[in-house]
């Protein structure tokens, strides 16, 4: 029996421990090991395709006793979401750091957390998701600080300070859980748990914790310095995978193993603060001077459009509608996070063409690389969820299930969100726009440039245009 | 009995530790503070896993013997993040 | 050992315990602070070990109380030089 | 410490310190059955080990562990990453060279203990590593500065060992048709042994390594190209 | 899949893949992007001749793309939608051609001419929507991809011309989004219908449907340009000409016109506008346009901004010919689509022309450019002419229609409107054909650059204002030839009136 959920984990672990051994090879290794890992990834999305959800017990015992494994159609897809991002990110790398040192601390670190990130999403265990949560918060800050300058020391140093906070609170739930229900398995607890005080305190400590860690609005301070000052292709990770990791979590709890506990409060409370994100976070990716800090700020307000979906599908019935409002929410983070990784990798260039990535003078750079100046575009596009890309499709969605379900407030928000969206990205865009200097070609460096592209053209074209195989692969896998 | 006891001695140690950890700025400090907050948190996995006559649950153990190591590493990394900007700054 | 008896010992422990932790959160001095919480660090062991925790014990002193204090330990004694030569005005250490 | 902003966090953790006292004790009176205990000893001849505790964390929860394992190479990588070590201490004294040369020897000889022990005793790799680390930190004390380490290009490879013996194991006992990490009855007592011995080993390395704060010898710059 | 259903998707990829390869296409290949565009252009015609056949006979051809439950992509050929992409079409085979020309020396050829083909399809795709999902879809596209060639020439001009024109249609369109989704979440998915599909909703929906009508008026008519939502477009005529002419006469403002069409006719039918008012709300909106457009015309000096406010109130009679109950009145403003497609471009190609060869910009400038450019001034005659309203030129077709249509529906104060309307077009446009023709010549022109070849200017500039000229020419003189849009704009009142 080869256990193709284990494989997820294991392949980029073993990856990252032979870049660790075998430093001079780390990027070969690296590569070679991104190769595997998305066969291991294609392999439980086909598996998932066809039997609708993969439970393996690990050790060979059951759950509660042991841990289990288990993959469904939501995390199947951030799976693969991963899987892709960490592709493209894994092959820009070897364009973009030049110095083999430099490759060779990126590699380990950032093979453990393709290993935790895949650990987490296939997680079903309360525990073992504190310890994925740990592994992932411990690479993404040690990796934000690569570059090693004071600025990105100290705002990844925040962010593991504030990643531990969000640990130990979310470990007090668990503990708390653990008292009254002796046990530790995601489904079993959905079994057997009854709104109460314990229940609602350990919802409410766990949901603090991720939300730290989700840099859910009011939590999100720490985000932008650290996602800003961090290597281009970490911020990619850290703002397309990280930081959904642990909203993902959020969304677990609260509509699956939470369920009968959520009041239409609380959940109301989510959507609010969602919304809050969302004209915070827009505003101030208007306001940033700086390119990679308003791509961080924008990952604060995206964050809240998926904290919109919450009351909404707490307030439907199980049913097809609350099925596709589900596979919107899916569909929205997939966009986001393939457009945000496309955006942070552009970004970089810029960056490392230019020297600064002040957007006031970025007009002769942006302009002389048409490549990456159409991936920002393209992700922009995304971003502001216009069509033809799949954050359009999960928007018509959204909206139509606010006005169905007569919570039309939440629609203004999203029109002042788009229109913000609109403005930050067309501020950077405009800079692009100039008689001279005309480019040479259109991809000047393919090994950076293409995966940056593609990954963009994936949230705009594919996923809009094919987001009808999602609803099979959730359909299944939610059992609708 | 002693399951509240203890484990109540683990509720305050984390809220002491929160406080802590929002109160004051210096790194070693709030690296204190987290490490309380997570003993707090051990703590009551230990309390919550004796069960008077009969031998204690094992899984909590484990839990918490899983969670120190956890906790020291991420200390360490802390530390180590600290250092280097001490470095840079001395440098200056 | 009558129960109430054993309920004072472990009254005791359990206010020893917070005592500590409270001692080594605010202690003005840093130094003194990491002391504190190595103490503090060990005394848990010893409850643990009364809570027939055996191995977390001897894994909270090894590692907990003493690896993580031997590493705070020479953060602090770094502050407190730097401190020095700074003149004593920075006595709390690096922001974080 | 601000004195207003102080009082209201003070109030706060007050009233959340209350809320979950109240919390625990009705948790604690939901849930006062033998949760997973009784299981836990119930399976504990299949596991080959007779300490509970090393069962759950090598057997029932091994993935746990192989996971809390790399989350402490996480840490080491991160700190290699941040640059060189500092230079260590000056040489030690006549009194404490004499002590390590005392001290040293009886924490790796108790490391060895507790990790033999382990298997029906409390003791283990963890407790055993952190001894073997101890030795190192005191090593360093003393004034060696790789803290009794081997070069560089070994300790990548002790450092790894723990979690590399543990997945390969894994990966071997699903490529024998049980699961991953799923131990073959009769072997499981060995298999585990040998996964503790390699963890004490990465264990001791990681944490001496991380008390020496740094990569030794080499002193290139790790910044990116940004 | 069938002929049939990949004929429009077909349409659409034959600009849409030209396109994307001319991104990559290297600056200095003039001939093998040149071989893009008109290759492209070429088979796009050459479909579109397929198609108009086929929907003649009465054949249905449908592209379906199932985006998510519920969400369907189509493109469809109906009559109307035939008339729109023939139109598109035509126009940017003539206006590639001018284009060509046009940009000879200047930079960043690829950027252009990718974005252009990204517009063209985006009208197309327009044209050929299905429903209201896909109408949005595209008109969205339109946006993103016109933005770039409003800010081409990258001067502070032009960048203040762009943003001012997407923070109009961007606001415009998320209101047209926000109405789009409020009447699929009332009705369900729904294709568009002839003779319109919310007709059998109960009456308690009324107030809603008014409010989405809105909604909808409102994210089309900043695109067509109806008053006051019409700021952007004189602002953006910092564009190059060709953009200004194929853009701001053809694709952009029409696929707001267009889709105002679609919503009366094909969503709510013309029964129900009438029965909840919103035909009279319509008919004071296009008329206040149109009065107030050719008021501001009068002042401008600017030629191109003399021509965007010309446009702003042409493009009004569309929706005022949508206003008028009846199916005279329908035929007057679809066929307007068309004919002031064809005088409007005209008019843009000849003023690029006058910019181009004589440095000339501004009307107080254009003092006996008629002896100068003799044939350039010809084919901007035939356009001015057009526009007032003079027989045999297409645009005395179009008010003919309008006047009948409203004196049919006993709507006279139609009449005034034409009239007043005409008046100032007249007003308007003669003092420019007096100055141009009866005028001295200047001793020297702002900044001549002598042409080339044979003619006043070069022959790429040169032979499309000829051509469109020729056409408003046919389409007035044989309006009532078979395949003419006159008949074609009666072959869809036909249809839409059963």
């Amino acid at each position: 029996m080869v256990d193709s959920l284990a494989l997820a984990v294991s392949v980029p672990l073993v990856g990252g421990l032979l870049a660790t051994a075998i430093p001079k090879r780390a990027q070969a290794l690296g590569l070679l090991a991104s190769l595997v890992a998305v066969i291991a990834v294609a392999w439980v999305l086909v598996g998932v395709w066809q039997e609708g959800s993969l439970r393996s017990e690990l050790g060979g015992w059951a759950a509660p006793l042991g841990i289990a494994l288990v993959a469904d159609g939501l995390s199947a897809a951030l799976l693969a979401m991963a899987a892709l991002v960490a592709l493209g990110v894994g092959v820009y790398a070897t364009g973009y750091f030049r110095r083999g040192d430099a490759a060779a601390h990126f590699w380990p670190l950032w093979l453990l957390l393709w290993a935790a990130l895949n650990g987490l999403l296939l997680a079903a265990d309360l525990f073992n998701i504190y310890v994925t949560l740990e592994l992932l918060g411990l690479t993404a800050a040690a990796l934000g600080a690569l570059t090693g300058s004071v600025e990105a020391v100290s705002a990844n140093l925040r962010y593991l300070l504030v990643g531990l906070l969000g640990s130990m609170t979310y470990l007090l739930g668990v503990a708390l859980l653990y008292t009254a229900h002796g046990t530790l398995d995601l489904g079993l607890l959905a079994a057997v748990i009854q709104p109460g005080p314990v229940a609602a305190s350990a919802l409410v400590l766990m949901t603090a914790g991720l939300a730290l860690k989700a840099a859910l609005f009011p939590l999100h301070f720490w985000l932008p310095p650290a996602h800003a000052n961090a290597p281009a292709p970490v911020s990619a990770a850290l703002s397309a995978l990280v930081v959904k990791a642990a909203f993902y979590l959020i969304l677990r709890l609260w509509l699956d193993v939470f369920a009968p506990v959520v009041t239409p409060w609380a959940a109301s409370l989510m959507g609010l603060l969602g919304a809050m994100a969302i004209i915070w976070g827009s505003w101030r990716a208007l306001r940033s001077e700086r390119l990679k800090l308003l791509a961080a700020y924008s990952t604060v307000a995206q964050i809240g459009y998926l904290c919109l979906f919450i009351p909404l599908l707490q307030a439907l019935p199980p049913g097809s509608e609350r099925d596709d409002l589900f596979v919107a929410l899916v569909l929205m983070a997939l966009t986001h996070g393939l457009a945000k990784a496309g955006l942070f990798l552009a970004a970089g260039l810029v960056q490392r063409d230019a020297g600064h990535d002040r957007i006031d003078d970025l007009g002769g750079t942006a302009q002389n690389m048409p490549a990456t100046t159409f991936t920002i575009a393209l992700a922009g596009t995304a971003l502001i969820g216009l069509p033809p890309s799949g954050s359009f499709i999960g928007k018509w969605i959204l909206m139509t299930s606010a006005i169905e379900s007569g919570q039309w407030w939440w629609i203004l928000v999203i029109l002042v969100g788009t229109l913000l969206a609109a403005a930050y990205v067309f501020r950077v865009l405009s800079r692009a726009f100039n008689l001279e200097p005309t480019p040479r070609r259109f991809v000047t460096q393919a090994r950076t440039e293409v995966p940056a592209l593609l990954l963009a053209l994936a949230s705009v074209a594919v996923l809009g245009l094919a987001a009808d195989s999602l609803w099979r692969l959730l359909g299944m896998g939610e059992g609708a | 009995m002693a399951q509240l006891l203890y484990g109540g001695a683990g509720v305050v140690l984390f809220a002491l530790g929160l406080w802590a950890f929002l109160v004051y700025t210096p790194l070693l400090r709030k690296l204190i503070a987290l490490n309380i907050m997570g003993s707090g948190v051990f703590h009551l996995l230990i309390a919550i896993a004796e069960r008077g006559e009969l031998p204690p649950d094992p899984v909590p153990h484990a839990l918490v013997l899983t969670g120190i190591v956890v906790a020291v590493s991420a200390t360490a990394l802390a530390l180590a993040m600290g250092r280097r900007l001490e470095e840079d700054e001395g440098g200056r | 050992m009558t129960a109430g008896l054993l309920l004072l010992f472990d009254l005791v422990l359990v206010t020893t315990l917070v005592g500590l932790a409270i001692a080594a959160l605010i202690s003005p001095d840093l130094r003194r602070a990491v002391m504190l919480f190595i103490a503090f660090g060990l005394w848990l062991a010893l409850v643990w070990a009364r809570l027939r925790a055996p191995d977390v014990a001897l894994a909270e002193a090894a590692i907990g109380a003493g690896l993580g204090g031997a590493l705070m330990l020479a953060a602090a004694r770094r502050a407190a030089r730097r401190a020095s030569a700074n003149g004593g005005i920075d006595a709390e250490g690096g922001e974080a | 410490m601000k004195s207003a902003g102080g009082l209201v966090i003070g109030a706060f953790v007050l009233l959340l310190a209350i809320w979950l006292l109240w919390v625990v004790q009705t948790a604690i009176d939901i849930g006062a059955g033998p949760r997973l205990a009784e299981q836990a000893f119930a399976g504990l001849p299949a596991t080959g080990v007779s300490n509970p505790v090393t069962a759950v964390l090598l057997s029932y929860r091994g993935y746990d562990t192989l996971l809390e394992l790399a989350v402490l190479l996480a840490a080491l990588l991160g700190i290699w990453s941040l640059g060189a070590a500092s230079p260590g201490f000056q040489a030690a004294g006549a009194v404490l060279q004499g002590m390590v040369t005392l001290v040293v020897p009886l924490l790796i000889l108790a490391g060895g203990y507790l990790l033999w022990v382990g298997g029906h005793a409390p003791g283990g790799a963890f407790q055993a590593g952190a001894l073997l680390g101890a030795a190192g930190v005191v090593m360093r004390l003393a004034g060696d500065e790789r803290a009794g380490l081997p070069p560089l290009a070994a300790q990548r490879w002790l450092v790894v060992a723990g979690v590399a013996v543990f997945v390969l194991v894994g990966i071997a006992t699903m490529g024998l048709g049980a699961g991953f990490l799923a131990y073959p009855i009769g072997w499981s007592k060995w298999l585990i042994l040998a996964i503790e011995t390699a963890a004490t080993v990465a264990i001791g390395t990681t944490l001496a390594a991380a008390y020496v704060g740094g990569r030794p010898w080499s002193h290139a710059d790790v910044s990116g190209q940004s | 899949m069938s002929l049939e259903s990949l004929l429009p998707v077909s349409i659409l990829l034959s600009s849409l893949l030209p396109g994307v390869f001319i991104f990559l296409v290297k600056e200095e290949s003039h001939i093998l992007r040149g071989v893009l565009n008109m290759a492209g252009a070429l088979i796009k015609l050459l479909l579109v001749g397929v198609m108009i056949w086929g929907v003649y006979r009465g054949e249905v051809y449908e592209t379906r793309l199932t985006l998510a439950p519920g969400l369907d992509l189509v493109l469809a050929a109906d009559a109307l939608s035939v008339l729109f992409v023939t139109l598109s079409t035509v126009l940017w085979l003539v206006t590639t051609i001018y284009a060509i020309g046009y940009l000879e020396h200047s930079p960043n050829r690829s950027r252009f001419f990718g974005f252009f083909s990204l517009c063209v399809s985006a009208t197309v795709g327009i044209a050929l929507a299905g429903n209201l999902l896909s109408f949005v879809i595209f008109y969205e596209i339109l946006t993103l991809a016109t933005y770039p060639l409003v800010a081409h020439r990258g001067t502070p001009d032009a960048t203040r011309g762009a943003k001012i024109y997407l923070a109009y249609t961007m606001s415009g369109g998320v209101l047209l989004l926000v109405g789009a989704i409020w009447l699929q979440a009332i009705t369900g998915p729904v294709d568009f219908t002839q003779g319109g599909y919310l007709g059998v909703l109960s009456e308690g929906l009324h107030g809603p449907l008014v409010a989405v009508f809105l909604l909808l008026l409102a994210g089309l008519g900043v695109k067509a340009a109806i008053v006051p939502l019409h700021g952007w477009l004189p602002q953006s005529m910092v564009a190059p000409a060709p953009v200004s002419a194929l853009l701001h006469a053809v694709a952009v403002v029409k696929a707001g016109a267009f889709g105002i069409l679609r919503v009366v006719y094909d969503v709510y039918g013309v029964g129900l506008a009438d029965q909840l008012g919103l035909l009279t709300l319509l008919g004071i909106l296009a008329s206040t346009t149109i009065i107030y457009g050719s008021i501001r015309a009068l002042s401008q000096d600017g030629l191109k901004k003399r021509l965007a406010y010309s446009t702003v109130s042409q493009v009004s009679y569309i929706a005022l010919g949508a206003s008028i109950l009846g199916p005279i009145a329908t035929i007057g403003g679809m066929v307007h689509l068309v004919h002031q497609g064809i005088m409007k471009i005209t008019l843009f190609f000849c003023a690029g022309n006058y910019a181009e060869t004589l440095g000339v910009h501004n009307v107080s400038q254009m003092d006996g450019v008629g002896r100068r450019m003799p044939l350039t001034t010809l084919a901007f005659s035939v356009g001015a002419l057009g526009m007032i309203g003079i027989p045999p030129i297409a645009g005395f077709v179009t008010k003919w229609y309008l006047g009948l249509g409203a004196v049919e529906a006993d709507a006279h104060w139609v009449l005034l409107v034409l009239a007043a309307s005409s008046l100032l077009n007249a007003a308007y446009f003669l003092p420019i054909l007096y100055r141009a023709w009866f005028r001295p010549e200047p001793d020297s022109w702002p900044k001549e650059s002598l042409p080339q070849g044979r003619f006043e200017t070069m022959g790429a500039l040169l032979w499309p204002p000829l051509i469109t000229a020729a056409l408003c020419l046919i389409a007035g003189l044989f309006a009532a030839a078979p395949f003419s849009p006159l008949e074609w704009a009666e072959l869809i009142a036909r249809r839409e009136y059963l």
